[in-house]
């Protein structure tokens, strides 16, 4: 069977449990099990299709201008695959998760037809298709985002839909141009008669597609809606977003900007390099300061995107100078590590949902001491952070290895200005990474050690089997992805071959080893070496120190009695040094309300409140609403009600045509 | 075809002598099943060919017939909403017995007008039925209902401006007869059939100054900015059954009157002349309301503004011409015709639940009336354009048909009024639909339906409500995918009627 | 078809005065005094329909004069009678702008028009001062009901459109087919007596018949 | 026997800190423990019994282990007497940085699992200077990596291009800043103060007992030398053995052992003439090396690779 047989069965499958849940069933939790057999057949249909690397569905006719037309190449394949997996994880989670929720229906609904837009829109083939998908896309994950209406989630929506429709705005509007341009709606067209595009309207299109599709992916500063809207969301929607939906902002970035526009010269690429950086930087920084762990989670999306972006402008620069094969590596390391965060932030958001799901908060302030209740959700969350920090042997490292290897690659870049930012993306990579260690320290030391800092949290219970299963499934990705890049690379080098013309020589042998730079890497030896050692050492203790006994007693705290939940080290605390060594950024403030009985010796109550800026909020967005919104109300006189007024107009206007119509 | 204008009086006799209230809502619907009935087969006659009866003072070719369906399919929807709508309004008391009776006489005598307009052969008499549309939805707007000073203000305000505005249109329509006379040699005439015959000959001068003074008059009444001030009064007070007419279908039988003008026009002039006045209007229309929509308070006016922006979008398709855009143009008008009545009729129920038409007071429709609040969605992100419902569709193929032409400031100008009132529209209606109770209300969610009939006044009419809705909703979804086939031939058959190669 | 001359001097004569009637109502404030204005005005018309139907001999003509006099210059006047007893106030409120002003205005109006209509877009056999002039009341009628406060009045100014509509038509077509003629005036009357009905609705809900009471609804 | 090179770090790492803290302690003018007192320490700990947190969880117990593997599995892919290290492929100067950060990662997570405020303080400032040193580290260490075309190491030992041009000179400092972060020294901690309110990398320590305390002590020793000998490898490779054969060993081992001391030497100096920072003033020293490093890096550019 091909690719498109699948692909019918699992769309057939998720349809199906769309439409069941609208029916009046008993238990609709259990439709979810129909997700995951539509991820499972989705999935085979994504690696056969990256095998394939062909795919063409039969066009629906809609209108004499448009027809929906679905096709696929290995890019979509991958892109596919990743969707599959982690949708298959997180349907598996979500039959224990949703259980006692109220309108299970309407959310099992959305959530299917959530999927299949994401697919539709990583297999369109042409404008009108994609736009429909993607604004369906849109939408469907508008009205989860408002899943529980209250007002918060209700801004959090706006803020969302009024975004990305800008953005789409600007993807309109390159998809015109390049309508205009090649006559052709079609992709496969596009490509074709895109080696004859004017530059400067190959830089509008290029302009349009950051704008556009970076609005989506998050980047810096169109980013605001991300840390609003994915913790709105119920967590399972959240790791979708998280995981896959952003990420078809860089599947049509990297659809319009590497695919159909071809190669563009070097600024491109160097452009997306710094968006990527600075991106990463910001985004970890702004993560660093959130307590509230979903938000947490969101900012860590910005970075990752941008380490993603970090790969494919290197390798956008490359290509546009013929380094074709460290072009190729560096677009490995980009869609590697979209692959990776698709895994790991999907675990984490999940692992997260079965934290909110057991205390009913996601401020990580109120949580603590939780690895004892829930050892499961505890272990398979440290396990996402590790990988999320980029740490051996799990997959972010592997990604992050790719991502540097690429970057130290762009020395051999003709031009000055790649030599010089190449190297320091690399420092920016390095800042970030030391940044989500310490951020992940924090999220997972303050809400799963140490003691509980609240009811809720001392009596939290461990989640449901099925929460387990979802979120192990993705734990032993992450370790899987890591330890053997071999079947990974399968996935990605047919894309990149077809896009960069090269495979990067990297060879995966058991060894990621990049001859293009003398260095390899093997996660699974690190991985062996360390269980290894371990083994030994252990051995070597008993033999060293004999048998000893264990006494359990307080914490010492160097002597410090009768030690409290309150006396811990508290999240604002951990980040405090940060907050004050990178005060030019986050513009923290700070206010101390103290109360005396007498004062100034004895001391009521002693309030100490601090914030930072949110500073793309503060300075970029508000003032343009409020501009939009002060321009209007000047309008407002022009229907001043009053009717001999309105009779002028329509004098006026007729005057005006006499004179100047005719 | 004479029955298509009989049914309709005959049916206002009836509704207006009858005693009982309850009965003449039914009766009224039964009118109007007939009348469909009556005019199933002119429409698919019409559509094959011209017909014209009454020796050719009744004439329907495929724009009428297009227009015509509309007309009587948005007649039965009002009809049948009208039953809830009115039984309600009158528990409140906003309206007596009599009161109801006459309200559907009058509607029925607003559908004969209609279908008048569509009907007419000769310009004059097409004249005199918008004319007679004006003063007898006036009267269903300011009289229908007592103790409402508002609407009559509205009413006053829509009499006044309409009328003034016709007035040059009859002038322009002197014009063109005078434009006729030195070509048929002595004997004027303003019969369709034999105008557009020869158009070409028409004095090119002469034709500019009618069309000017016909685009002013009919645009007044379409509700094209700058001379639209009546349409957001007018549309906000009416009785949403009303308000659907109006904004759905009376805004396009008066845009149908510029359509035949520009398609006589066009020949003697060029049809760059009507192409860029049209676009002209149609981007000042799109402009005006984006900017009212942003700061609107009412939710009704915020339809009558959107009704705005979307006639603006329509008479941009026809300024743009060619194939696409008129066809743009013409499949806007019905996907207008499906979205916005929807959006009238959730808005005349939320109306009647919280008993106020400001933005503020009304929240959570979504967690206490889940149908209305989702149907409420629907049409709003519809009207707003965002696929996959129907209106993306018409307006993608308008703004096309402008990049076809290579007019990328207008494209410009179009996409940033769409994403302004993309973003008032969700603003205004995302406060009404969400707040209230937060995640408490999934219970209610389950069982959605009967609570939400329970809102609604009486059992039987509040169904045909849900129903009505339900299939516009429905509608809006089909369209929203795909452009059935009957219709596409039917837009086809109007492209030919208007003459654009 | 005796002497044109005559004929055309008689036309030019009727039409300046319905020009003059016109631009006679910015001066006037109370409402009996334009309700009159409005009368002679009517008259003025159907004797002008009436003196082109005897030279071009078109019986329909007559017909039409007579149904013009009858309509507008007897019905409508009594009708409007009628209304103003009924709200019973006789002083328009101070206008927008003073009546010098408007009366240039009302004066500039009639020039303009003399200035954009004089290349020969249109040759006709009545004389070209009646177009001018049928054109100049239409827009002077429009300026009326944008200056006045008065409901009443801007009805009047409604109907001053009307009747320069008329004459447009005769200065242009000698006459629309009688058919139409009657189907326009029909909605006309229909027009004028909704009009009235909701005038007194006004007072009514108002308290008064000042447009500048009906501003509620804006934005 | 190349196999075993990371032998030695694991055994003489304890006798070089003896070595720095007994210079020290002449410098001061004080006798000092003797250089083998370390393995003394370790050897009573191992033998000691253990008081665990009853707060503590797997992480607390699990923490020193991982620690001590994460150290011996970087110290196995640097060259230390010779370049013929096979275990160079399993990853490169990127993976052993990552790795060690591993170790630091969990140890800061134990310093947090007891729960005190000391463990809690330690570990947030341990992350915060890693923060402002991994970045440097990297960007030095790209200076030498772009030279030699390479990132894995035995290469750039085998290939070192730029001796004492500016950029190298530059990039050394910038590294050796690094490394006494890294190792927790002073300016930036004091290495033996159990003074709360200044002790970062102590603090992470201070629930620790008996055998969880030497493995902790030890793989700190470890990833002191460590750090040492990828300086050496690195800055100054002259003098490694390239091949196996016997007398090549016996030289390179002569000159290892003369570069530590030296290195030890210099730490020495340093600390008993600088005086520790207050905390918040690291951010100006080790933001100062990050500039370091990136002129180094722009100088090898300019200058063509230089």
């Amino acid at each position: 069977m091909g690719p498109e047989s699948f692909l019918y069965t699992g769309v057939l499958f998720f349809l199906s449990a769309a439409s069941a849940s609208l029916m009046p069933l008993p238990k609709k939790q259990y439709l979810f099990i129909l997700s995951c057999l539509g991820a499972l057949s989705l999935g085979i249909a994504g690696f056969s299709l990256v095998s394939a690397g062909r795919m063409a569905l039969s066009p629906l006719p809609v209108s004499p201008d448009f027809q929906f037309v679905f096709s696929g190449d290995s890019l979509a394949g991958f892109f596919l695959s990743v969707i599959s997996i982690l949708t298959f994880a997180v349907s598996v989670f979500s039959i224990g998760y949703v259980k006692d929720f109220k309108n299970k229906g309407s959310l099992v609904f959305l959530y299917n037809i959530f999927i299949v837009s994401m697919y539709a829109v990583v297999l369109s083939e042409n404008i009108f298709t994609f736009l429909v998908s993607w604004e369906t896309m849109t939408v469907i994950s508008y009205f989860l985002v408002t899943f529980d209406r209250n007002e918060k989630s209700a801004k959090a929506g706006l803020v969302y839909a009024v975004m990305s429709h800008i953005g789409t705005a600007f993807i309109v509007m390159l998809f015109l141009v390049l309508y205009a341009h090649t006559g052709s709606m079609e992709f496969s067209s596009m490509r074709a008669a895109s080696l004859r595009l004017p530059e400067q309207v190959k830089t509008i299109i290029f302009v349009c597609s950051i704008i556009g599709f970076g609005t989506k992916a998050g980047i810096i500063p169109f980013h605001t809606w991300l840390p609003k809207a994915h913790p709105a969301a119920p967590s399972n929607i959240s790791a979708l977003m998280s995981g896959v939906m952003i990420k078809t902002g860089i599947y049509g970035f990297i659809r319009i900007s590497m695919d159909i526009l071809g190669q563009g010269p070097e600024w491109w690429g160097i452009t997306v390099l710094v968006i990527g950086a600075v991106s990463a930087v910001i985004g970890v920084l702004y993560a660093l300061m959130e307590h509230d762990l979903k938000k947490l989670l969101a900012y860590h999306s910005i970075e990752n995107i941008g380490i993603i972006l970090l790969g494919v402008g290197s390798s956008m620069m490359f290509r546009s100078n013929g380094l074709y094969v460290l072009s190729a590596i560096a677009l490995t390391a980009g869609l590697y590590h979209t692959l990776n965060h698709a895994i790991f932030k999907g675990l984490l958001f999940l692992g997260t949902g079965s934290l909110v799901h057991a205390t009913h908060t996601q401020n990580m302030e109120d949580m603590g001491g939780l690895i004892k209740s829930m050892p499961y959700t505890g272990l398979f969350f440290l396990i996402g952070s590790v990988s999320i920090c980029a740490l051996p042997p799990f997959n972010g490292f592997v990604s992050e290895w790719l991502t540097y290897q690429a970057l130290l690659l762009g020395f051999h870049a003709p031009s000055i200005t790649a030599k010089m930012l190449s190297p320091l993306g690399g420092a920016a990579l390095a800042l970030t990474g030391a940044l989500a260690a310490a951020c992940f320290v924090k999220a997972f030391g303050i809400s799963f050690l140490g003691m509980p800092r609240s009811r809720h949290a001392r009596d939290a219970k461990e989640s449901s089997a099925s929460m387990i299963a979802g979120m192990a499934i993705l734990a032993v990705l992450c370790l899987l992805a890591g330890i053997l890049p071999g079947t990974v690379l399968r996935m990605i080098s047919p894309s990149v071959l077809n896009l960069t013309g090269s495979d990067g020589n990297i060879h995966s042998a058991g060894f990621l080893s990049v001859s293009q730079t003398f260095s390899s890497l093997s996660p699974a030896a690190i991985l062996f070496t360390m269980l290894f050692t371990g083994i030994a050492a252990v051995v070597f203790v008993r033999a060293a120190g004999g048998k000893r006994k264990t006494v359990y007693a307080d914490s010492w705290d160097c002597g410090m009695p009768s030690l409290t939940s309150r006396m811990q080290y508290t999240a604002t605390a951990f980040t405090k040094p940060i907050r004050l060594i990178f005060k030019r950024i986050y513009l923290p403030k700070r206010e101390l309300r103290i109360s005396y009985i007498l004062k100034p010796l004895f001391v009521k109550s002693l309030k100490y409140s601090g914030e930072i800026t949110p500073f793309f909020e503060r300075y970029l967005y508000e003032p343009l609403t409020a501009f939009i919104h002060r321009t209007a109300a000047k309008a407002k006189m022009l229907q001043s009600g009053n009717l001999n007024l309105y009779l002028g107009y329509i004098l006026v206007t007729l005057m005006l045509l006499l004179m100047f119509g005719t | 075809m004479v029955w298509m204008l009989i049914i309709p009086v005959v049916t206002a006799l009836i509704c207006s002598l009858l005693k009982s209230a309850r009965i003449t809502g039914y009766v009224s619907l039964a009118g109007t099943a007939a009348l469909a009935v009556a005019a199933l087969p002119v429409i698919i006659s019409a559509f094959a060919g011209p017909v014209e009866t009454l020796r050719g003072v009744l004439y329907a070719d495929a724009l009428s017939g297009y227009i015509m369906a509309l007309v009587i399919f948005l007649s039965f929807a009002s009809a049948v909403y009208s039953i809830g709508y009115l039984e309600h309004e009158r528990k409140v008391g906003l309206i007596s017995a009599k009161g109801i009776r006459r309200y559907y006489a009058l509607l029925h005598l607003f559908i004969f007008t209609m279908l008048l307009v569509t009907l007419a052969n000769n310009l004059a008499l097409m004249w005199i039925a918008i004319e007679a549309t004006t003063i007898v939805s006036a009267l269903l707007i300011g009289l229908g209902f007592s103790k409402r000073s508002l609407a009559i203000e509205a009413a006053w305000k829509y009499i006044i401006l309409c009328t003034v505005g016709i007035t040059f249109a009859l002038l322009g329509i002197f014009i063109t007869y005078y434009a006729t006379i030195s070509v048929m040699g002595g004997e004027g005439v303003l019969n369709w059939t034999t105008l557009r015959s020869i158009a070409p000959k028409l004095n090119p001068a002469t034709m500019k100054l009618a069309f000017i003074f016909i685009l002013v008059g009919y645009g007044t009444k379409a509700g094209l900015a700058p001379v639209h001030n009546w349409l957001p009064d007018a549309h906000s007070e009416a009785p949403s059954p009303i308000s659907a007419l109006l904004s759905g279908i009376l805004l396009n039988t008066a845009f149908y009157g510029i359509m035949r003008f520009v398609s006589i026009t066009d020949p003697s002039t060029g049809s760059a002349f009507t192409g860029n006045l049209l676009i002209l209007f149609g981007l000042i229309s799109m402009g005006v309301s984006s900017v009212f929509i942003l700061i609107q308070v009412n939710y009704k006016r915020l339809l009558a503004y959107s009704s705005i922006e979307h006639m603006g979008i329509i008479s941009l398709g026809m300024g743009i011409g060619g194939f696409a855009g008129v066809y743009g143009a013409l499949l806007h008008i019905m996907n207008h015709a499906v979205s916005k009545p929807l959006m009238f009729f959730v808005s005349g129920r939320i109306q009647a639940n919280y008993g106020s038409t400001k933005i503020e007071n009304v929240n959570g429709v979504l967690s206490k009336m889940p149908l209305l609040g989702t149907l409420t969605f629907i049409g709003a992100l519809s009207l707003a354009g965002m696929p996959p419902f129907n209106i993306f569709i018409s307006e993608f193929t308008v703004l096309k048909a402008i990049v076809d032409k290579g007019l990328w400031a207008i494209a410009v100008l179009f996409l940033l009024c769409v994403v302004l009132i993309f973003y008032g529209m969700l603003s205004g209606f995302g406060r009404m639909l969400f707040g209230g109770n937060g995640h408490a209300n999934g219970a209610e969610h389950e069982k959605g339906e009967d609570r939400d009939a329970a809102s609604a006044p009486v059992s039987v009419s509040s169904a045909l409500n849900n129903g009505i809705m339900i299939l516009l909703a429905s509608l809006i979804i089909i369209f929203g995918v795909t452009v059935p086939g009957f219709i596409d031939t039917a837009i086809r058959a109007c492209i030919d009627v208007l003459g654009v190669e | 078809m005796t002497n044109w001359i005559e004929a055309f001097s008689v036309i030019d004569f009727i039409s300046a005065g319905i020009l003059l009637t016109a631009v006679l109502m910015n001066s006037l404030k109370r409402i009996e005094p334009c309700v009159k204005a409005y009368t002679i005005n009517s008259w003025l018309l159907s004797a002008l329909t009436a003196v082109v139907a005897f030279m071009t001999g078109e019986v329909h003509l007559y017909a039409a004069s007579a149904v013009t006099f009858l309509s507008k210059g007897v019905l409508i006047p009594l009708f409007l009678r009628r209304i103003v007893r009924q709200i019973k106030d006789t002083h328009d409120v101070e206008p927008y702008i003073s009546n010098a002003l408007s009366l240039t205005i009302s004066g500039i109006l009639v020039v303009v028009v003399y200035a954009s209509l004089k290349e020969g877009i249109f040759v006709t056999g009545l004389s070209k001062n009646v177009l001018q002039i049928s054109i100049a009341v239409i827009l002077i009628g429009l300026f009326i009901m944008i200056t006045r406060k008065k409901a009443l009045i801007q009805v009047i100014g409604l109907l001053f459109m009307e009747n320069g509509l008329f004459l447009a038509g005769f200065a242009l077509t000698f006459g629309m087919p009688l058919i139409i003629e009657l189907g326009v005036l029909f909605d006309m009357l229909m027009a004028i007596i909704i009009l009235g009905l909701f005038i007194i609705q006004i007072k009514k809900s108002f308290a008064s018949s000042d447009l500048d009471k009906l501003t509620i609804l804006k934005g | 026997m190349e196999y075993l090179q990371f032998l030695i770090l694991l055994i003489f790492s304890p006798l070089l800190n003896g070595i720095i803290k007994k210079l020290k302690a002449n410098m001061q003018g004080r006798a000092g423990p003797g250089i083998l007192q370390p393995y003394y320490d370790l050897i009573r700990l191992f033998r000691k019994d253990m008081v665990v947190s009853v707060v503590a969880s797997w992480i607390f117990k699990a923490t020193p282990y991982i620690v001590m593997t994460s150290v011996i599995a970087a110290s196995m892919i640097v060259p230390v007497i010779t370049t013929q290290s096979p275990f160079g492929i399993i990853g490169d100067i990127i993976a052993l940085i990552y790795i060690l950060a591993l170790g630091r990662f969990f140890m800061a997570l134990a310093g947090l699992d007891t729960g005190t405020a000391f463990g809690g303080e330690g570990s947030s400032r341990e992350m915060t200077v890693a923060i402002l040193v991994e970045p440097m580290m990297m960007l030095s260490i790209f200076t030498a990596a772009i030279a030699a075309g390479s990132t894995n190491i035995t290469r750039i030992a085998e290939t070192q291009s730029m001796f004492y041009s500016p950029s190298h000179i530059l990039a050394l400092a910038a590294f050796i800043v690094a490394v006494i972060a890294e190792t927790g020294r002073i300016p930036v901690d004091n290495p033996d103060t159990h003074l709360e309110l200044t002790m970062i990398h102590e603090g992470m320590l201070l629930e620790y007992s008996g055998r969880y305390l030497a493995l902790m002590e030890w793989a700190h020793y470890m990833k002191q030398m460590l750090l040492f000998t990828i300086t050496v490898d690195i800055f100054f490779p002259a003098g490694i053995a390239h091949s196996t054969e016997l007398f090549g060993l016996a030289v390179s081992t002569c000159v290892y052992a003369a570069k530590m001391l030296f290195l030890a030497a210099a730490m020495a100096l340093i600390e008993s003439t600088r005086a520790k920072l207050r905390f918040f003033q690291l951010p100006s020293l080790l933001g100062g090396s990050f500039i370091l490093a990136l002129l180094s890096l722009v100088t090898y550019i300019m200058m063509g690779g230089k």
